[in-house]
């Protein structure tokens, strides 16, 4: 046969007496986009996750919608690291274009399954190669004409379970999730698993080293995307108003808020919205009618990308400089520009910072990992209304839009702080309102919403200068009294933000500042040095301006190192304006190339820094 | 018949049916320039709230950036008041009246504000009939910036520094109707009554009602020729109809004959009652209107009036099926869902 | 007469004996705007400079047309000082709502004019009280209805120029200049100034210590504003496209383009343009335009302020990213938001350095005089043309708007840059054409315009990722090779941008850094800190990124204090960003309020920075 | 009687009078979805580019963001392209075409593009009326972010996972219409020959000219009930006349009868020639051309062909007066004033 041909030819140049490697792989699923590879890849990733072994699931898509290569990387680890692998072990090669270039990729003594109308170089001896022969395995299952490429996909499902080991049970429940139980794909798909494992069982001899098996590390753990959690988080932290204009990596927050928002919130049985969610026309009505709801006292948000972080600026400072209580997501792609819509990128974080003309300040969250999507998305609103001022969450495409296993989502563990808010009674009590005013000494000042049915609780909210009373003011100290209240007021913020991560190694010599999207990879870097004989601490930030732990983290290392992802090193840029004194033992690990961090790429970057 | 309701509520002593006086529907003092038509406008607007006992807390007051878009400083100091920025004025509206369905949204915006950079955020405001009253101040300038020609100056338009303006106008109220907008009205600040009936019955309209004033630039562009000036205003106002507003609670004294004008009924049950002038109009005929104002477009008159009624398209608050309560009246037990919630959806992420 | 009894009654209670005080003073006219004031001050300032007496003048106006307080302030320094100063000494009354607190700011021993039927208070037997019957002289000249109020004004011209010494054939040649040689209002306003004049002799007995007489110390020099002398630097760079949209303080940046231009710049009899201005619809249309225009190989400009600056934060992005010439004023006025449009600030630089997401970084220039305003103005193109981005002139409300004396401004003495284009020669020659090749290795790639008439002219411009044909591209190594191509650009950039200005002086110990508009009241400080017996080295930035010299300077000092008009020192910032080993030695000097900067203020300042 | 202009350049051997070849005029592989209406759009402006003869080297290639808005990279690469942000083009094509009046803009957008975010560009550059063909490829759905609603979603349409759109329509002929531009037309992927018509006769236009060309997006819109769909469009297409151009250089063939239709000369000496189907329709009377559209949509049909034109309107570059050098081509000696001059305007200051 001429599929056992190859793969014979192939083991006979191979030390095919290497030891079995369980659960440690990194597989790459190339496929073009809108193909319908996303149901098989799915299904091999719940598959893993559900025999117990710690997976994440990264896709690596083009910007278009249909025809171009696509990458789908399966990390599997006993270990529990989950960031993107450099090295590919396991390679699906399911489409022609990229096929030489995605077999050099294959790290030596990997494997490759492919399917057998590709024509296969010569130059690979140091691989294991299995064709897999869709084209005749379709046809003998004879899906509907329509669903006939569609289907074609779960042949390397089928192949996979069989040579790798992954659980023909796991898989049928995996669709069963996938379709909600709908038999009819259910039953189609599977024939054509199972038709393809039979293939393989009988046709392919196992001569690579990869293995799964059932293990018991994800046990009460679930698989989810950022950008979901970020939408649970706000559904739970009561979001009453949301809007939003469709761009790359965010859109699928806002789905989350209309596909979840109905099912949880639904009042009185469920027909009437306690929320509304708007499509605007473009970023800047998106930002504008949250501006409007969080000054009428909803708790109001939206959720974009650089572009549209760029067409919010003026907002942006209108919501600093008038106090209106906003969140608002940023799930960063790579910029400049237009850039990279559909590679991942922490480069906004001096822009955002920065957001508006004159002395504007934005207070941002930093969630790395699923727990902190959620949480700071239910958490960003009662920052949002404490402060009276926008907040801004940065997620990032990989944050947002991949898989990743996650500790389950935590209930909010505090009620709504719905900030300072006087009602007709305190009116009453108080016989006199001045929105701007310092009361508590805080910078907060008190504000009253509109509707207060009160004589005095109308006030006149602007972007210009005015006076504690609302009243426009070219005064020069009305101005500079104001500023200084605000920056009281951001002064006050730091207490009500998320507290930096710090983890402490005995013994360790130099502090890891990361934050984000990065943290596996920081994590499994840590691991790494520690077998290079550096051990570290490691803060990760989850806000900034900075609180004070993260001034005394630095302040106790004699060496510190900011990793991220953008080109000039943003974060700690900002940290060494935050501590001049510190600046020249601040150092920056960067690396922006489209890809999610690797602790493969932090590991030598970090011995050179530190060798050099 | 003379109309009751003016009788009523004449004299500055005496109350409306809120109980208020006509004090407690003041502003700021204006800063604008004497003579503006923004400041006249500003009366209307308080005129018309006080006459309807419209409760000054239930109002918003919203603008954009400009003269115009100042003078919600002006009227009305127990409302609250959002004076946003340039061209955005309907974004704000939009979230603001979403998340309280009880709120009287009162925007007031200028013509560069609404068709120079705001066009965009203002059709698809219209779009969505998001209830509010939309009154542009048009003047032809950009008044606070010193009089450059905004969108809406007329072809011929000349200004003193900058010569004569060769584009075409914007016509705010064709953009109304063809953005399906169910109020489009056009009136003159030089006729405070029209303005302030006007005014009531956009109150009373559920669904966003574009009012088009032209409100003269006393400073930058009030020569007589210019179509914004009082001068010419004066001379080519063509009135479609006299518009009389009768509030829910009045009886109807209609002081015209059957066959000539018609009555309106309005969401909130009052009326609008449209006595014919020299010819028949029918503003419930969206193609009439338009081509009402191609052809005084043409023939360089004024037609004020109440340009086109629709009131069967459903307000945005209908279209997004909220609660009855407004949504920032909500408390946590409706905010946040159970605990048990949670788990469920935790469940099917495993 | 009631008139001098006042004046008697004062002068009683004064030390009359007073050492005449030759032409140094701060005059302020408190009016209203819209009053038609403006003639009669700029009569004074022209009459002044004529006389060959350094001045300056400065407009406090309210951000409304009609009827609001305004401050007109003539500063006349025989020692050249023309800052802002703290102190008035002569206040010329005209606005009744304003007169109290107007008297209260006077300087003790300090003179007022005022309209005399204002009433004064009687708290102030420190100064010296001269009222002007103006209702009555104006009656006697009786000028037509409609001027009346505008000829008033000249009241008070008459009567300072007879208290002071105002040469009144300088006032007659400086009404010639205002009027263009217009006959009829030159004799009007003449007439009531000699009335005036006339009326001041017979009835006012000079009690006061301030006297103008003429000097020689403006000789060659010119009088103009920011705006202006910018305008003039475009034309003279040969500017072929400006877009725009009122807003101020920026808004007489195009209309001195709309001026000058069709005198300057007719062709062939003066008919046809060489160039176009459009007025934008708004913001994010006049950038758009502007790009546009300078991608099709115009020399394009926009200008505007603060909230035009976050309008055009997309397009910014995508100048940087796909390397497109413009030029961008931003004649900064108070922020954050729309804060106070006719205030002045330097709070844009963070904003502006930063404007776009991803790691966006731009090019600016900061005039710090009239001279100046004009050199950028024709220098930017030339960078713009030759680095191919966006360049940034960060002017403000002060320099732009205001009256400033200066040396003649200096014709461009380098023919125009117009950077690397390659022609259809070039392209026959070479053979091959990639749009984003660094040939030359300074990180400028070789551009082509449209219209360029050879088949391999053509090229995509975007915003989005490309390699160096200019074709799209998501690959890792594409991405960060044309990331370091643009920051290798960007290195580049520096040896095209202007040099600071360093003055050294013998014996400083410290160094000071200052940019912009402040520049007067920081020599003046200087000169004022020589008496404390503190020497200072100077040095005044005139663009971003920073050039050796600078870093030199600070490396060289062992103390540097940056002097800004912003809240947080933002300068400052930057300068400690890049050089975080000298951070800790760079200080900050600050002031936020509206205000011009005074050597009144940054004198002490810096006093207590030095003792503390 | 045949049009002779298409037998002469009918082959792919052949070339056209600039002695180019079809090829000449081929862009980039495609890398939309296969079907998408865009692809076909793009074939046909080749076509007419190829056909008109047109210099690729001086066309200029300029679009927003989105499916659509990519397209540029897929036809004539010898073309310079620029896909700038989006909703942005207007303002892109403004300062690139007054620079260079001799540049031939054609301008490729969608419906998210131009009648979502760009509605406000789009209306003011019709208000300049700056030479250039501007295409909206008009699908009903934001595609490249995957089959949101645009606002040129029918108030019934039903997309997938959205569910049904709930908002009036923004059309853009008629936008176009009432912002007095001089060559409003409208097509349909699925009729290839109107569509190339119609594009090579905007090439000849001098002004601004729109074609609003229903472009279906197989992935995200295509269900048959979809007036985005070409099920749709195959069924509902009424043209309201036939459409052939002929280039200036050409004997005008025509094979029509005297009454049954009427020529156009354009502003390049080309002639349009359309012949009379159905009714009788005038496309220089703005009136009937808004009620067409009124009325079409009212009866859900898709009227297509040329439905206004008026080439009376002077072009930007008239307007602004400038030299008949491109401004691009100025030296330095036009550009920098002498010496002299400066002398003089700094004496003014003195
Ligand atoms: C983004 C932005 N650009 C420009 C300005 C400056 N600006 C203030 S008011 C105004 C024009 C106002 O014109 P209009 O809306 O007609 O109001 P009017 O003053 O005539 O009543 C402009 C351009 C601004 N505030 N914000
Ligand atoms: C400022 C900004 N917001 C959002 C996006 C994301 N985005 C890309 S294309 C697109 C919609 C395109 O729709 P349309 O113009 O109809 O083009 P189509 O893909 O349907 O051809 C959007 C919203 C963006 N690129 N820039
Ligand atoms: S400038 Fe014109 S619009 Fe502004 S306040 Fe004065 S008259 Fe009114
Ligand atoms: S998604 Fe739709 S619009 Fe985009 S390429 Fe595919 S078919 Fe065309
Ligand atoms: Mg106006
Ligand atoms: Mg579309």
């Amino acid at each position: 046969m001429a599929e056992m041909q190859i793969a014979e030819k192939v083991s006979n140049q191979k030390q095919r007496e290497q030891d079995p490697i369980y659960n440690d792989f990194s597989m790459v699923v190339a496929t073009v986009n809108g193909s319908g590879s996303q149901t098989a890849n799915m299904a091999i990733i719940r598959s893993l996750f559900r025999m117990g072994i710690p997976v994440s699931g990264k896709n690596l898509f083009p910007s278009n919608i249909q025809g171009l290569p696509t990458w789908f990387t399966i990390r599997a680890s006993s270990d529990g690291f989950t960031a993107r692998r450099d090295t590919t072990e396991i390679l699906v090669a399911m489409n022609v274009t990229t096929f030489i270039e995605d077999l050099e990729e294959l790290t030596p003594g990997g494997v490759c399954f492919y399917s057998d109308d590709f024509a296969v170089p010569g130059n690979r001896n140091d691989i294991v190669l299995y064709p897999m022969p869709i084209r005749k395995l379709v046809k003998e299952v004879n899906p509907p004409a329509a669903l006939r490429d569609y289907v074609a996909n779960m042949v390397y499902v089928g192949v996979l379970a069989q040579m790798l080991g992954i659980e023909m049970e796991e898989v049928h429940r995996a669709l069963e999730t996938h379709f909600t139980g709908n038999k009819r794909p259910i039953e189609l798909n599977m024939s054509m698993i199972e038709a393809a494992a039979l293939w393989a069982e009988k046709n392919l001899e196992k001569i690579d080293p990869y293995f799964l098996k059932r293990e018991d590390k994800t046990k009460g753990q679930i698989l989810i995307d950022g950008n979901t959690a970020a939408a649970l988080g706000a559904i739970y932290g009561g979001v009453t108003f949301a809007a939003w204009y469709p761009i790359t990596p965010a859109s699928s927050l806002a789905d989350a808020l209309e596909e979840y928002l109905p099912q949880l919130r639904c009042q009185d049985g469920g027909c009437k919205a306690t929320y509304s969610i708007i499509q605007a026309e473009d970023e800047l009505a998106a930002i504008g009618m949250a501006l409007g709801a969080g000054w009428s006292g909803a708790r109001a948000m939206t959720s974009t990308s650089g572009p549209g972080i760029a067409l919010m600026a003026e907002f942006a400072g209108l919501a600093f400089q008038a106090e209106i209580p906003v969140v608002i997501w940023d799930v960063q792609r790579m910029g400049p520009s237009t850039g990279l819509p559909t590679r991942t990128s922490q480069g906004d974080i001096f822009f955002v910072r920065f957001l508006g003309a004159g002395d504007t300040r934005h207070i941002i969250l930093l969630p790395g990992n699923m727990k902190e999507c959620f949480e700071f998305g239910w958490k960003a609103f009662d920052i949002a209304e404490r402060i009276q001022s926008a907040v801004f969450v940065l997620s990032d495409l990989d944050l947002g839009m991949n898989l990743w296993m996650s500790e389950p989502l935590e209930y909010p563990d505090q009620p709504m702080d719905r900030g300072k808010i006087l009602n007709e009674e305190d009116l009453e009590r108080l016989g006199d309102f001045a929105r701007y005013r310092d009361v508590d000494g805080d910078g907060i000042a008190y504000r009253t919403l509109p509707g207060t049915n009160h004589p005095l609780a109308a006030y006149f909210t602007r972007g210009t200068g005015h006076d504690e009373y609302a009243i426009y003011s070219e005064r020069p100290d009305d101005w500079e009294a104001n500023m200084e209240r605000l920056w009281r007021k951001h002064e006050t913020a730091k207490a009500y933000l998320p507290p930096p991560v710090i983890e402490k190694m005995d013994g360790a010599s130099i502090g890891l500042i990361a934050f984000g999207s990065t943290d596996p990879a920081v994590r499994e870097a840590q691991a790494r040095l520690v077998g290079e004989n550096i051990r570290t601490d490691y803060l990760r930030l989850t806000s900034i301006p900075f609180r004070d732990e993260v001034i005394d983290f630095v302040r106790s290392h004699e060496k510190v190192y900011v990793i991220e992802m953008n080109h000039d090193g943003q974060m700690r840029q900002l940290l060494q304006l935050e501590m001049p004194d510190q600046a020249v033992k601040i150092h920056s690990i960067r690396k922006n190339n489209g890809l999610p961090l690797s602790a493969g790429w932090i590991t030598p970057a970090l011995l050179e820094a530190e060798g050099g | 018949m003379a109309i009751r309701v003016e009788n009523k509520q004449s004299g500055p002593s005496r109350t409306n049916l809120m109980g208020l006086t006509r004090n407690d529907y003041k502003g700021r003092p204006t800063t604008l320039c004497q003579g503006c038509g923004h400041n006249s406008i500003a009366s209307q607007i308080m005129a018309a709230c006080y006459e309807n006992s419209i409760p000054p807390e239930k109002v918003i007051k919203i603008s954009g950036i400009g003269c115009s878009s100042k003078s919600p400083a002006y009227f009305m100091s127990r409302s609250h008041g959002f004076n946003s920025l340039h061209g955005r004025m309907p974004s704000i509206a939009t979230g603001a009246v979403l998340v309280n369905r009880e709120l009287i949204a009162i925007g007031v915006s200028g013509d560069g504000d609404t068709a120079s950079i705001g066009i965009g955020q203002f059709i698809h405001l219209l779009r969505r009939n998001l209830p509010m009253v939309y009154i542009v101040e048009n003047n032809g300038v950009y008044g606070l910036t010193k009089g450059q020609f905004s969108a809406t100056a007329d072809k011929v338009q000349v200004l003193k520094k900058i010569g004569e303006n060769p584009f075409f106008p914007v016509d705010v109220c064709m953009e109304a109707l063809i953005a399906n907008c169910g109020f489009v009205a056009r009136s003159f600040a030089g006729d405070p009554k029209q303005v302030k009936e006007l005014i009531k019955a956009a109150l009373s309209f559920n669904g966003t009602a574009v009012l088009d004033i032209i409100s003269p630039c006393v400073t930058f562009n009030n020569r007589d020729e210019s179509t914004k000036s009082y001068a010419w205003g004066k001379e080519h106002e063509i009135p479609i109809h006299d518009v009389t507003f009768v509030p829910r609670y009045d009886e109807i004294a209609v002081d015209y004959e059957p066959g000539e004008g018609t009555e309106v009924e309005l969401h909130d049950g009052s009326t609008l009652m449209l006595k014919k002038l020299e010819q028949d109009y029918d503003p419930t005929d969206r193609k009439a209107a338009i081509m009402l104002l191609e052809e005084t477009r043409a023939r360089q008159v004024l037609a004020t009036g109440l340009i086109y009624i629709n009131k069967d398209q459903p307000p945005l608050q209908e279209v997004e099926e909220l609660v009855d309560t407004p949504l920032t009246r909500l408390r946590e037990e409706d905010l946040r869902p159970s605990p048990e919630s949670l788990l469920e959806v935790l469940e099917s992420f495993r």
